[in-house]
C-alpha cells in the first residue's frame, strides 16, 4: 500500500535538518555537563552512595572546582588513581567517603593521568563490546516472534513486582519490556542507587534494577525460545548515566529523544542537547536502539495539528542521531496513534501519517505508540480503540509496537490489562496479516491527500525552524506550542564550557569507534 | 496446608477487580455515586467510578475498579473432577472389555426445546472435537445420538427399550434456568420409572459445572472445553465401579 | 475496492438457480398446507383461541375434513359467511366455539362464497395496503442513520422488558429491532396468542406482542425523528401466519428462508416450499424485506469451506424470492462473518466473501451477520472480533448490519451490552467511513483469489443440485451437510394436494398484485 | 420518598453485574472453583465463571457474571455536589462585581511530582475545555498558572505572597495513593501556616470525587469532565457566601 510521496520534499527536509543540527553540533562539541562526566567515572567503574545517600559520581563531580570540571573530571579522577594505584572503584568509593579528595592529586602529570586510564577506559568498552556480542548470539540462538515487536510497560513502583509482571507479559508474548520510572525522576540530578520498591507511577531507573529485570528476563528468554528485549528511559537530567548503565547491564533499547526533556520536562536545552550526544554516542556502541518520544507531541496538542511537527521531530531526531553515530537501524522514531476516535475516517488519517513515516525512514525500526488521550474510562471502547491502532501497525509495517491499554485512563497497567493488551494485538495482526500487501491506496485519494498535506506542513516548519535556529525556534514556541529559553529550565547549572584541555577518554574512544552517519 | 488468594491487580494480594454493570437510573454524579455504593455494599473498598454514562433515558452504565478484601484458600476446593480419568481411547476400550467385558450402550440428546446440538455432536460423533475422537468412534460404545429438542419422556421411553447404560443430556439454552428445570425434569423422570440407579447419568453444557451436576442429582456434568475422552472415561470408570460394588454385594 | 468477478460464472449460477427452483415451483402451485389456510382465516379477521387455548384458525382448520381441506379452507368458510352473515371475526369466533360447524354449510353455491368473501378480501388488502403506504410516509418524514442499518436482538423472554430493551436500543443508535422468538417455537404447528412475558431464550412471536412492539417503536421513532424498524421471524411451520401478523402490524423486515426450517428445525421440505411461497408473496405485497438465513450454515459447520454453499443458497433464495414477486430491494440475502478468528488472514478471506455478495447482488439489501461460533466467555477479545466484523462490513457496503453482542457466548443481551455492541460498531464505521473507497484490491491477489475460489465452488455445487434436483439434494446432504428426506420431518401431514376447485382468494389477488420478478 | 435500584441486566432488578480479575494461581477446574467462590463470598448469586484461562505460569484471568442481592437507594444519597451552581461566564462574573467587588485572585497548579498540566490547564487557560472558557478569559479572575510539578511548599509560599483567594491542586497519578498523600500534605501545610480558612481550597483530577475532596478538608473536588465554568461558579459562590458570614459576624 505504497502513498506517491514528493521525494524532492523529503530531500529538502533532510537538507534542513542537516542545516537545523548544524550549529547545534557546534555547540556541543564545545560544552560538556555534570551528568556526561558522572558518566565518565561510571564507565571506569565509580558506583555506590555516601553516609547522604548521594551517589559516588555526583560527589566525586560536585567536589571539583569550575576549572577542575571544565577540564573533565577523567582528568582529575585519572590523576588520582596514578598516585592511589587503586582501581576505579576503590577510588570512588574512598573519594566519596572523603578519604581522598581528588585536589589533592591536580601536581600529578596529565600524561600518568592519562596512562592510568588507558586500561580502565579499554577495560569498560571491552564489557561494552561484551554486552552487544552476547546480545547478537542470544538473538540468534533465540529467534524472535514476526514483526511487529509487541512492548508493553510494567510499572508497579516496585521492582519485584515489576519482574512478576515482566516475566507474566513475556510469557504472554511481549517481545520488549519498559520499566516506566516513577514521577520526577527526570529532574533529578542523580540516579538513585540500589534495587527499590517505591515508586510513584512507575519504578526508579536504577542499575541493580537493571540487573534484576535483564536476569530475570534473560531466564524467561531460554524458557520461551526467544529473546525478550528490555528498555528504559535515558531522556531526563541524567541521560548519559542511564546510557552507561544501560550498556553494562544490556539493555536492548533506551528512549532517548533529542529534544523531550527540554519541550516536556523542562530540562534546560544546552544541557538536553550536550547531554543526548553523548548517551546517543555510547548506544550507538552498545548496539542499543533509541527511541524517540514524538508522541509526546500529541498527548497534550491536537495529533492533527501537530503531525507535521512529528515529521519534522523525526527527521531533526535522525539527524542528531546520525551524527552521534547511529545507523539508521539503531533510530526507533517515535509515532502514535492519538487522532481524535471519534472524528469520521480518523483511521484513514491515522494509516497516512503511518505509512508516510515508513516509507520516509524505510530503514529505521519505527516505534508506534499507542492511543493514550482519548482513552478514557470506558474499557470496552478503549479495547477497540487499540484495536484499530494495532490493525495500523500491521497494515503500515510498524517495528516496535507499543501495546495500547484498554485500562489507559486508569491505572498503569494490571498484569491481567497486559495480557489482554496482547492478545488484541496477536488477533489483529494475525487476522489481518497481510491486508497491507493485498490493497493499494488510491491514487490521489484522501489518504494520499493527507500525507501530501503533512509532509508539505513539515517542510514549511522546518523552513522557519533552520531560518531562525533550533534554539531560538524552541524559544518561539514552534515545537508542542511549548515555549523554552535557551538559557531557562532545568539543569543549566550542569552545563560549562570545555577548557582547551578538556579530556574525556570514552568520548575520543567512541568517536573514532562510532562514525557519524551522512544523512 | 493452605494457599489463600486474593485477585492481583499489580501487587500480590492487592484484590484488584473489575466490574461493570447498568443502573436503572438517568446518569448523574448521583448516578456515579450510586454504583459507588452499590460497590462498597459488596465489600469492596478503594471503589473506583471510572466510567459512568447514560447509554439511554433512563439508564446508565458504570465500569468500576475497587479492592476486595474476601479470598479464598484454593487448598481447601475439594471440587470431585469428573474428568480426572486420563486415559486415551485405545486405553479406554480395553477397560471396558476387561473390566466389563462387553460393549456399553449410550444415548446422547439435546433436551426440551433446545436445539443447540454443536455440543453433544462434538462428545458423540466419530470426529469428535479439538482433535479428540467422538464416542462413536470407540470400539466399546454403542451409541444412539437422538438428535435436538427432545422431550424428556421420549428421551426415557428410549432409555428403557434400549436399555440404555450410560445417559447424556445436553443444554445449552440457559435463560431463566430452564436448563435446570429440564435436567431436573429428566432426573426425577428416571427416579420415577425407577431407571435412575441402573444408568450412569451424565449432564452437559457450556454453563455446566460439575458442581452444578452433583447438585441435580447427577452422576457427572461437564462444562465448556469438555473432550470427548473426558466423558468416555468417566463412564467407562464409573459403570465399571458400579459392576465392582455389585459383585462385592453379591 | 471493487473485484474482478467472472461474470459468466455468475450468470451460469442465476440459470442453474432457475433451473433448481423451477420444478420445486410446480410442486408449490400444486399444493398448499394447513398454515396457508390459517393464513387466509387470518387475512380474513379470524383471531383468537378457543377455551382450550388453541388458536381460532387452528380449530377452524383442524375442523375441515380431508377433502374440505383440499378445496382450501377459504370456500368452506364463505359458504357460511354468506349463510350466517357474521362477519368474518365473528364467525370466527362462533366456529371456534363449537356455536356453528363448517359443514353446516356445506351445500352452499360457491358462487355465494365468493361473493361473500370478496369484501372482506378486499379489506384486507387495504388494510395491509395502509400499513404500506404509513411506512413509507414515516420513512420520508422520518429518515435513517447513514447506513448500514444497525440491528439489535431483544430477547428476554418478555415483552415488556423487551419494550423498554428495545427503545433504550433506539435510543443507544439501533435503526431495526428484532425480537428474538423463544427457542421450540418454530416447531408449533400454531402461533401462540396474546401478550407473553415468559419466553427461553427469546419472546413468542404473537399478534399481540408485535402490536406493542411495533406501537413503542413508533413513539420513541417520532422522538429520536428516526423511523425505527421492526423485524421478526417467519421460518418455522406457521411462516405464512406470522407474514399476515407482520404485514397487518407493520413489521418491517422478517427472517423468512426458503430452506431454513428444513436444514436446521427438520421441518419438512414440501411444507416449507410451499409456505415460504405464500408467506414471501405476502411479504412483497406488505413491503416487508425479508431477511435469508445463510448465516446458520456457518454456525455448525467450518466457515471456510462453507462458502460456496452460501453463495449457493444466496442464488436459490433470490430466485425463489424473485418467483414469489419480492424485488431485489426487498431481497435482504444474509451472510455471516464466521470464520475462525484465530486464521491468519481470516479477515482478508472475510473481505473477500462479503465484497462478493456485495457485487452479485447489487440491487439485494444484504444482512451481515456477525461473529457467534468462534464467540467465547471472553467479552474483551469478542468486542475485538465483532470490531473486525464491523470494518467488514462498512469497507464492502453491507446494508442491515446485526450487530455483534461481546457477550454472545454467555446470555442472550444485556441492556448495557447492547448500547456497548452499537457503540462499537458507530465508532468502528464512523472512524472507517471512506476506506473501501479509498483502497483499491490488488488484482490476482489474495483477496480476489480467495472470492473466484468461493465462486467457483458454488458453480460446482449449483450444478450438482440441478443435475439431481433440489429435493434430492437436500436429501443427499449437499446443504450444510445436513441430510433431510422429501417425506422426513415436521409438518409433512399438514401439506396436502389441491383439489381442482381449489379457492384462495388471496392468493389469486397476490398473483395479480405481485408480479414474478425476471431475475 | 426511597427510590432503591439494583443493576439491570434484562430484567428489572435481576441484579446482574460483570465482574473480571486476575488469580495468582495456575488455571485448572479448581481455579474456575476458586473465581466462583470469591465471587459468592461479595455476596453475589448465580455465579457464572464464563472465562477462565491461563493467561502466564502461575496466573489465571476470569471473567464473571453474577447476581448481586445488594440494593442502593438513590434518594437517599446526600451528595453534596460542588457542580450546583450553574451559571454562564459573564453571570459569575456579574456575580462576583457585585457580591466581592474585586478580582478574585485564583492559583492552580500540579503539586508534587506530578506533571500532568491537560487537566489544571484545561481548567485555567483561556482556551478551557470542551467549548467553556478557562478562568483565565474571566473578568473578575486574576490567574496564576504555576504549572506543573510544583512542591507543596512552594504552593504555599506564593499563596501567602500573593494573598491568594482560591487555590487550585490537581493531582492526575493515583498510584499508591500519592493524590491523597501530597493532597493532605498541602492542606495541612495550609493549616499550620494559618492560610486555610483565608481561601477556598479545591482540588482536581480523573479519580477525585467532591466526596474524597470533603474528607480531606478541601472545599470542594472536581473529578472527570469537569467545566471551567462549574469551578468559577463554586469560587464565585463559596467567596461570597463567606463574606456574608464575615459580614454577619461582625
Ligand atoms: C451455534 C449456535 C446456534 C445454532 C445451533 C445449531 C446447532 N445445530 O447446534 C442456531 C443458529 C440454530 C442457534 C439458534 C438459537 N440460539 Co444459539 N447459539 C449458538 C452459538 C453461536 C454456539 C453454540 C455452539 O455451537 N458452541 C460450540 C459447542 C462445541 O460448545 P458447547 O455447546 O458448549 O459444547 C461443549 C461443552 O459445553 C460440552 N457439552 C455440551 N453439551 C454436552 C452434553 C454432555 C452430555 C456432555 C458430556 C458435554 C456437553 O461439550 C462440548 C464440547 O466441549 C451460541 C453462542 C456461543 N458462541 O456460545 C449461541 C447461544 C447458545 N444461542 C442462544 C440462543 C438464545 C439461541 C436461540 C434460542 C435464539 C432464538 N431465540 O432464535 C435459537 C434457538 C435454538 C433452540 N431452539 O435452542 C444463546 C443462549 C443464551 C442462554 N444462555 O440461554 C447463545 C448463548 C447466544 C446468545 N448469547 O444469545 N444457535
Ligand atoms: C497526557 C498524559 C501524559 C502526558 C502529560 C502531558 C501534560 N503536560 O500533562 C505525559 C506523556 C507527559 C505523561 C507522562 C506520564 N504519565 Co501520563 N497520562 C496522560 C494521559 C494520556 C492523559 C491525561 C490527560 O491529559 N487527560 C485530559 C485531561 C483534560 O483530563 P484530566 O486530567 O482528568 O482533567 C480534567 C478533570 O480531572 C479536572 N481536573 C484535573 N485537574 C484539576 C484540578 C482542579 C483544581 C480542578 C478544579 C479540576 C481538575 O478537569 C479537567 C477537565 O475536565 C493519561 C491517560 C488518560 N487517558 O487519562 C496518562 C496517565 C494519567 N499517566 C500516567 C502515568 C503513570 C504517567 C507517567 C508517570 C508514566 C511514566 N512513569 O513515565 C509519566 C510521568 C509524568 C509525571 N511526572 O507526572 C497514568 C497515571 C496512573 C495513575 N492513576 O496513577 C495514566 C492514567 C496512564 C496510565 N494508565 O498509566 N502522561
Ligand atoms: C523520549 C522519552 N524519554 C523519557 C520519557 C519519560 O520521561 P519521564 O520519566 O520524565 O516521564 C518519555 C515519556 O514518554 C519519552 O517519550
Ligand atoms: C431465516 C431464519 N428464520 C428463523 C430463524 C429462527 O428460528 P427458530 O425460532 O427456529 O430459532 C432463524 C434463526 O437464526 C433464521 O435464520
Amino acid at each position: 500500500m505504497e502513498l506517491r510521496i514528493d521525494w524532492t520534499r523529503v530531500e529538502r527536509c533532510r537538507t534542513l535538518a542537516s542545516a537545523i543540527v548544524e550549529p547545534v553540533e557546534e555547540f556541543i562539541a564545545a560544552h560538556s555537563t555534570v551528568s556526561v562526566e558522572r558518566a565518565a567515572l561510571r564507565l571506569l567503574g565509580v558506583d555506590g552512595v555516601t553516609a547522604d545517600e548521594v551517589p559516588a559520581p555526583n560527589a566525586i563531580v560536585d567536589s571539583l572546582s569550575e576549572t577542575g570540571l571544565q577540564s573533565g573530571v577523567a582528568l582529575a579522577f585519572g590523576k588520582a588513581l596514578a598516585e592511589t594505584g587503586l582501581d576505579p572503584a576503590a577510588l570512588g568509593e574512598a573519594l566519596a567517603l572523603g578519604r581522598y579528595a581528588l585536589e589533592d592529586f591536580s601536581q600529578t602529570p596529565e600524561q600518568a593521568a592519562r596512562g592510568a586510564l588507558r586500561p580502565h577506559v579499554e577495560a569498560a568498552l571491552t564489557r561494552i563490546r561484551a554486552q552487544r556480542e552476547d546480545r547478537a548470539a542470544r538473538m540468534a540462538r533465540l529467534p524472535q516472534l514476526p514483526p511487529p515487536l509487541l512492548y508493553v510497560i510494567v510499572a508497579s513502583g516496585n521492582i519485584y513486582e515489576d519482574r512478576t509482571a515482566a516475566v507474566a507479559s513475556a510469557e504472554a508474548g511481549a517481545q520488549v519490556i519498559a520499566v516506566i520510572r516513577s514521577t520526577g525522576q527526570s529532574l533529578l540530578d542523580f540516579v538513585p542507587f540500589g534495587p527499590t520498591t517505591e515508586g510513584f507511577g512507575g519504578t526508579y531507573a536504577t542499575q541493580a534494577n537493571f540487573r534484576i529485570m535483564r536476569g530475570a528476563l534473560d531466564e524467561i528468554s531460554e524458557k520461551l525460545g526467544r529473546y525478550v528485549m528490555l528498555t528504559n528511559y535515558a531522556s531526563g537530567l541524567c541521560m548519559p548515566e542511564i546510557a552507561v548503565m544501560a550498556a553494562l547491564e544490556r539493555l536492548d533499547m533506551l528512549l532517548n529523544d533529542s529534544m523531550y526533556g527540554i519541550l516536556f520536562r523542562d530540562i534546560n536545552m544546552k544541557r538536553t542537547f550536550v547531554d543526548q550526544h553523548f548517551s546517543r554516542m555510547l548506544n550507538a556502541y552498545s548496539g542499543i536502539i533509541i527511541n524517540t518520544g514524538e508522541d509526546n507531541y500529541l498527548t497534550t496538542a491536537d495529533a492533527v495539528e501537530q503531525a507535521p511537527a512529528v515529521l519534522a521531530s523525526q527527521f531533526i531526531n535522525e539527524e542528531f542521531a546520525h551524527r552521534a553515530g547511529l545507523p539508521d537501524a539503531q533510530i526507533g522514531l517515535g509515532d502514535a496513534y492519538e487522532i481524535n476516535p471519534d472524528i469520521e475516517d480518523s483511521f484513514l488519517n491515522q494509516l497516512a501519517q503511518a505509512q508516510l513515516a515508513r516509507q520516509i525512514f524505510p530503514n529505521a525500526p519505527l516505534k508506534y505508540m499507542p492511543p493514550t488521550k482519548h482513552m478514557t474510562g470506558d474499557i470496552f471502547k478503549g479495547h477497540l480503540i487499540d484495536a484499530m491502532f494495532n490493525l495500523t501497525s500491521v497494515m503500515t509495517g510498524q517495528n516496535i509496537h507499543l501495546c495500547g491499554m484498554l485500562t489507559e485512563a486508569t491505572h498503569t497497567p494490571f498484569l491481567g490489562d497486559r495480557a489482554l493488551s496482547l492478545e488484541n494485538a496477536r488477533y489483529i495482526m494475525n487476522t489481518a496479516r497481510h491486508l497491507g500487501e493485498e490493497i493499494t491506496i488510491k491514487p490521489g485519494g484522501a489518504i494520499e491527500g493527507r500525507a501530501a498535506e503533512v509532509l508539505e506542513g513539515c517542510e514549511q516548519l522546518m523552513e522557519r525552524v533552520a531560518a531562525m535556529g533550533l534554539m531560538n525556534a524552541i524559544d518561539a514556541a514552534l515545537f508542542a506550542d511549548v515555549s523554552r529559553a535557551p538559557e531557562g529550565g532545568r539543569g543549566y547549572e550542569g552545563v560549562f564550557a570545555r577548557a582547551a584541555d578538556y579530556f574525556n577518554p570514552f568520548e575520543d574512544a567512541l568517536r573514532s569507534a562510532v562514525a557519524p552517519v551522512a544523512s | 496446608m493452605s494457599r489463600v488468594v486474593k485477585p492481583y491487580g499489580d501487587t500480590q494480594d492487592d484484590g484488584k477487580v473489575q466490574l461493570s454493570f447498568t443502573l436503572p437510573i438517568e446518569w448523574s454524579e448521583t448516578a456515579d455515586e450510586a454504583a459507588r455504593q452499590l460497590v462498597s455494599r459488596m465489600g469492596l473498598h478503594d471503589v473506583q467510578v471510572v466510567e459512568g454514562r447514560r447509554i439511554a433515558s433512563g439508564f446508565s452504565f458504570f465500569v468500576l475498579y475497587a479492592s476486595t478484601s474476601q479470598s479464598v484458600d484454593v487448598e481447601a476446593i475439594k471440587l470431585p473432577s469428573a474428568r480426572a480419568h486420563a486415559m486415551t481411547m485405545d486405553e479406554i476400550d480395553a477397560f471396558i472389555a476387561e473390566r466389563l467385558g462387553r460393549k456399553i450402550r449410550i444415548a446422547g440428546a439435546c433436551i426440551g426445546t433446545d436445539a443447540h446440538t454443536v455440543g453433544i455432536d462434538a462428545i458423540l460423533n466419530m470426529k469428535g472435537y479439538k482433535g479428540d475422537y467422538g464416542l462413536e468412534r470407540y470400539h466399546m460404545f454403542e451409541t444412539y445420538n437422538l438428535g435436538s429438542q427432545v422431550a424428556v419422556e421420549e428421551l426415557v421411553r428410549f432409555t428403557k427399550e434400549h436399555r440404555i447404560d450410560a445417559l447424556l443430556a445436553s443444554q445449552v439454552v440457559t435463560q431463566k434456568g430452564s436448563d435446570v428445570t429440564n435436567f431436573t425434569a429428566l432426573s426425577e423422570l428416571l427416579e420415577a420409572e425407577g431407571l435412575r440407579d441402573r444408568i450412569a447419568l451424565i449432564c452437559g453444557g457450556p454453563r455446566v459445572t460439575n458442581r452444578l451436576a452433583s447438585e441435580l442429582g447427577y452422576d457427572a456434568g461437564f462444562g465448556r472445553g469438555t473432550l470427548p475422552s473426558e466423558v468416555a472415561a468417566f463412564i467407562a470408570v464409573t459403570l465399571a465401579e458400579r459392576l465392582r460394588h455389585a459383585a462385592a454385594r453379591v
